[in-house]
Formats: C-alpha cells, structure tokens, sequence
C-alpha cells in the first residue's frame, strides 16, 4: 500500500462492518441489476470491505425468505426459490384499454344505468360487442336492471371493482365536465384533427367520418 | 382621510423610490394580494398573532398607489383587495355605526390575520413536507421488483385521468365539431340564384331586394337573414354576370335591384 | 365452525409463524409498491396471519439497511433514509414541483377532504390550470367524496403514493398537524357576515374526523 494511500485511509476510517453490511444491503435492494463488488467498492466509503460484508449478509439471508444470490459475477438479493408459487401476482402483463372500451366505459360511469342504445347515442357510434363483452370480463362493468321502456333493454352499471381500481368511493364522485375543465384537464385534449390521425381502431375512424360528414 | 401614519407618497426619496420599484417590478413573482400582504407583514417583524392590521393596510393601500405613480398596472384581484382593504381602514376609524348589523372592523381585521396566519402556517407546513425523506432521492424502493416471471394473464389498465379524458373528450366533441347549418331553416345561394333567374325577367323597375325573399321565409328572424343573405349574394353573382343592377342610397340603406336595360 | 370448514382447516394448516414471516418477506421484497395485508392474505395459504408476521418481520429489519415500513394500510421495505447518499446512481431526476403545486399539495394533504374553492381561499389566489392536474398525474392526489354543500363541488385527498414518497405512516404522521389543529390553523373559519361558506363547516369536520380516525 503506498504511503498516500495510508494517510488517506486514517483520515477516512471504513466504517464498521455492521455499516458495511446494511450499506450492501440497500444498495444490493435498491439496484436494478446485480451488483459487481467493484461497484460496491466505488459506492461505498473509501477502505470499506465490500466482500466481506457480502460473505456477512449472505450467511445472513440464510434460510430466509430472499437470499443474496451470485448471478455471474455479480450479486443481487433475489426470492428463495421455494417461495416462487407466492409470486404469482407478479405474472401479469399489463395493457392499456383501448380507446373505444375507456369511452365506453366512462359513458357507463358517468350515466349509469346505462343501455347500450344510450352508450351509442353519447359515443356517436355503435358498440361492438366485443367491447362491452371485455368490460364485463374485466369485472368493470356489470348488468343492472332492465330498463322499463318497450324491448326492456339491459342495463350496464360500474362495479366496486371499478371504482377500486380508479380509486375512487363512488361514482357520483367523479368530476362534471366543467370541474374537468376547471382542473385544466380538458387541455390535453388533442384536436379532432390530431384524433383523425391518431392509431384508433377503425371502429372510430368510421365514427368519426359520419361525425363530420353532415 | 386623516393618515396617521402620515404616508408622504409624493416626496419620495431615491432609496425609497427605489425601494419601492424592486417591489413593484416583483410583482409578477407574488401569488396574490394574500401573499404580498404576507410579505408585507414582515416589515412589521411582529408575530403574525399581534400584527397591526391597519398598518398592514396602509401598507398594502400604499403599494398600490406607488404602483399607480410609477405606472405599473396591477391586476384586478390586487386591486380588489386594496379596495376591501380601503373599507377595513375606515370600519377601523371611525366610530361603528349602531345601525349597522355588519361584522365590526375588528372582527374582518381578525379574519384578515387569521388567513395571512394560516397561509403562513400552510408554507411552514408545505417547507416541512418537502424537507421530509423522499422516495427516489433519500430512500428507495425495490430496484428489480420480481416481475420476470412468465406471463400468465392479461391485465388491462386505465388510469382515471384516461377515462376523464375520454369523456371530456366525448361531451366536448360539438364545441370542435366544424359549424354545420340545420339545414331546414337555411336557404342556399343555389336555391335563391334559380328563384332570382326565374323572377329577374319580370323586374324591369327599381324593386326592393327585401321584396324578392321566397314566402314562408320572412316570419322567422332566422330564416329571414339566412334568405336574405342567400338572395342578396344571389344578386351580386348576377349583376356580376351583367344581368342585373344594383343601388343602395346610403350605408345600411334598402338594396334596391332591376333588370340591366338591354 | 361448520364441519366442512374444520376439515378445510385440517387439510391446508397454517404454515408455522416462522414460514409465514418468510412468505411476507419474499412478497414485500418482490413488490415496488405498497402490499396491503389482504393482499398478503390472498396469496399466502389459508390460514396465514399476515399481521402477526409483519411484526416479528419489521422487528427483524430494525436497524438494518433495509426497513419494513407502513404505508396507509399496506406494507412496503425501503432502503434507510440515512443510506441515500450511497443511491445516486438510482435517483431519479423528477419534474420539480411548483410553488403552487406543492401549496396546493399541503393544503389538501393537512385539510383533507379539501375543495378547490377551500385551496383557493386559503392561497388567496385562484388554483392555476395544470396544478391539479400535475398532483393528479403524480398520483399523489385523487378524488374524495363529493362534499354535500350547494354545488356539490367535488373534493381532493392525498393518496397512498403520497404517503409512500413522503414515508409516511397515515396522514395523521404530517408533520406539525397536532400543533396546527390545536392553534385553529385547520378550521375552516368563515368571512364574518359571510354565511354560506360557515354551512360546510360541519360537515368539514366529520370529514376530518373520518379520516383520521382509523
């Protein structure tokens, strides 16, 4: 060790080893990828021992239910592997709805009970299937009561689902178009032109041709 | 208005002046006449609970006439308040008036404490909660959360905002929609061209325009203006195609139209 | 108990307390956001104690480099506060916030619920377009209930995300609100003469009370 290295080492003392593992842990938790005890090293304050905290907090996460892992040459904290059936949650992909289920569905939010006849007369344009069908799947919308009218169409009402995934306690709670507008949130709104050229389905497109056209 | 505190806004010294000007040139930086007052109150270096109202007042009257002398245009809330204040400063002044049935000037000078104490206490509050550890900056969440497994199920995800915007976007499609005329009560240049072509032989004289609109279309005002306008563009096409002549005494005068002598 | 439940029972015993903490541990781990005790219910086998295992398991992570903490009423690990300084490769540079927006932020996170006329009295300056908007999108703000004045205006509280990125436990840990409440500094004090905002005032308080109450 040279002479200016072990003048710098007294003025910086590494810290215990104790501060040196929990200093390991965070980074090893925090990280995206796994970490080379290189880059331990350069994180960590000067003269700390990197590789042997790791030996520490491995032997500690021993048994427990996420051990410090290897992966090539670098170590990340990872589930144990006989623990992997609780991770089943983590298995989804998500998507985002497309524009004609999310119209749809904030037609039936903020009308509910809503026909489908209704739902098309707001949209301007019919309703496939296949969209309300995705929204009952998705346990968003449910049927309500017939309405009492001639052909005693089914309604479709909001599901406590619903509102526990926008976080909201009730529908009514939903903002009106002039609270919207207050909120600034009819901003980003972008211009029918901008919706013509947009990636919508052709289901929309159609609609909006017809919008336009008289 | 007597002035106790003997405010002298037109002998200005240089200091004061410029004093005033950095304030006024900042203007734009306050968030309301509640801030500025605010701001204000801290020349009195007196907790907030034991501040002079009425000083504050006259502070607050005497920003605004500096404004005025130095030709800065205040925005109407500013001025809103310097007119509330105005009416404070003499509930303050002068003896209450046993007829009145108002709040008393102290009761509006406490409330006028009350929010400057309040907006005080609500920066302390907002200091204090971004003072706070925060996520992604002094403490961190998992950095590989394990969701690298197999993909099992489909979830669909829209976020409030979307569906917000969806339906703004739905209730406010008419606002966008390009004008479209209800056709019913609209009469177009081509219908009025035919009917003026079919009526212009027979006008040989000097004959009003207003004389000249289809039946059925002058009761209604719009209907009325729709015909007309059609059938006055009507007769400048065709005075345009040398048929007709047109004359009109003076601005806003009846159009009078006839058949071009031939 | 019904016999068939006693059977249930039998066939899938709870796992002992020291396999449940494990679980708890592998699921927190695995998650970036915020677990809620039914959520670890859900997934760990039938008969689980997911909130006696929280305890023995925020015990374990006293003091070390990573913490059990609680958010609202879900559970999350996080790096400790004091080892930030060795994550600057993990920090992530956010939109500043603007005066505004961090006002308006502590204004509906102390007065909660909070209207946007109640946000603006107290600014004494009208909410810009876009503040909203921008706590909206962070997800730091959502939609209360409506508030059962004239108008029905709708009302603004501070989410989980809110508590999560402050670390803190309930809105009942901001902090100074003891001291606040007790100076009067959280009453909704009407204009003397002015009668219609003293009407919500009532219920202002319920409101308060409900939420922190839990």
């Amino acid at each position: 060790m040279s002479e200016s290295e072990t003048r710098e080492k007294s003025l910086f003392e590494a810290p215990p080893m104790g501060a040196q593992e929990r200093m390991v842990e965070a980074i090893l938790f925090a990280s995206a990828d796994p970490v080379t005890v290189a880059e331990l090293a350069r994180r960590m304050p000067h003269g700390a021992d990197p590789a042997e905290a790791l030996v520490h907090l491995r032997k500690r996460y021993e048994g427990r239910g996420v051990n410090v892992v290897k992966v090539g040459d670098a170590w990340a904290i990872r589930t144990a592997p006989d623990l992997g059936f609780l991770m089943q949650k983590e298995t989804v992909e998500t998507r985002k709805l497309s524009r004609a289920a999310i119209e749809t569905l904030a037609i039936i939010a903020y009308h509910q009970p809503a026909t489908r006849a209704e739902i098309e007369e707001i949209r301007g344009v019919a309703v496939s299937r296949g969209t309300i069908d995705h929204l009952l799947e998705l346990e968003w919308i449910r049927f309500g009561r017939r309405r009492m009218t001639p052909g005693r169409p089914v309604t479709y009402v909001v599901t406590q689902g619903f509102l526990d995934h926008f976080g909201l306690e009730s529908a009514r709670d939903l903002p009106g178009l002039k609270e919207l507008r207050a909120a600034g949130l009819l901003d980003n709104r972008p211009l029918p032109g901008a919706q013509l050229a947009g990636d919508d389905e052709g289901e929309d497109l159609a609609g909006q041709t017809e919008l336009f056209e008289d | 208005m007597s002035d106790p505190q003997g405010f002298q806004e037109d002998v200005l010294s240089v200091s004061d002046r410029l004093a005033a000007e950095a304030l006024i040139v900042d203007v734009d930086g306050f968030e309301g006449p509640l801030d500025l007052l605010l701001m204000l109150s801290r020349t009195q270096k007196v907790d907030l609970r034991k501040i002079s109202v009425l000083q504050l007042a006259e502070q607050y009257l005497g920003f605004v006439d500096k404004a005025k002398t130095l030709r800065i245009e205040l925005a109407a809330d500013y001025l809103v308040m310097a007119a509330w204040l105005a009416f404070l400063k003499s509930r303050l002044l002068l003896p209450p008036d046993p007829t009145d049935e108002g709040p008393s000037g102290e009761e509006l000078a406490a409330h006028l404490a009350f929010q400057l104490e309040r907006l005080q206490a609500m920066r302390e509050a907002a200091a204090r909660l971004m003072a706070r550890d925060q996520m992604g900056r002094d403490f961190f969440a998992r950095g590989i959360p394990e969701d690298v497994m197999r993909v099992r199920r489909v979830s669909y995800s829209a976020t409030l905002l979307d569906l917000m915007q969806a339906y703004a976007r739905i209730r406010t499609r008419d606002e966008f929609r390009p004008y479209a005329f209800d056709r019913e009560h609209v009469f177009t240049m081509e219908q009025a061209l035919e009917r003026m072509r079919g009526l212009i032989g027979f006008a040989g004289e000097w004959t009003d325009l207003s004389s000249y609109l289809p039946d059925g279309w002058t009761a209604d005002p719009s209907r009325r203006r729709s015909a007309t306008a059609a059938t006055f563009a009507a007769t400048l096409e065709l005075a345009k195609q040398g048929q007709i002549e047109l004359r009109q005494g003076e601005t806003f005068a009846p159009i009078s139209i006839r058949r071009k002598p031939t």
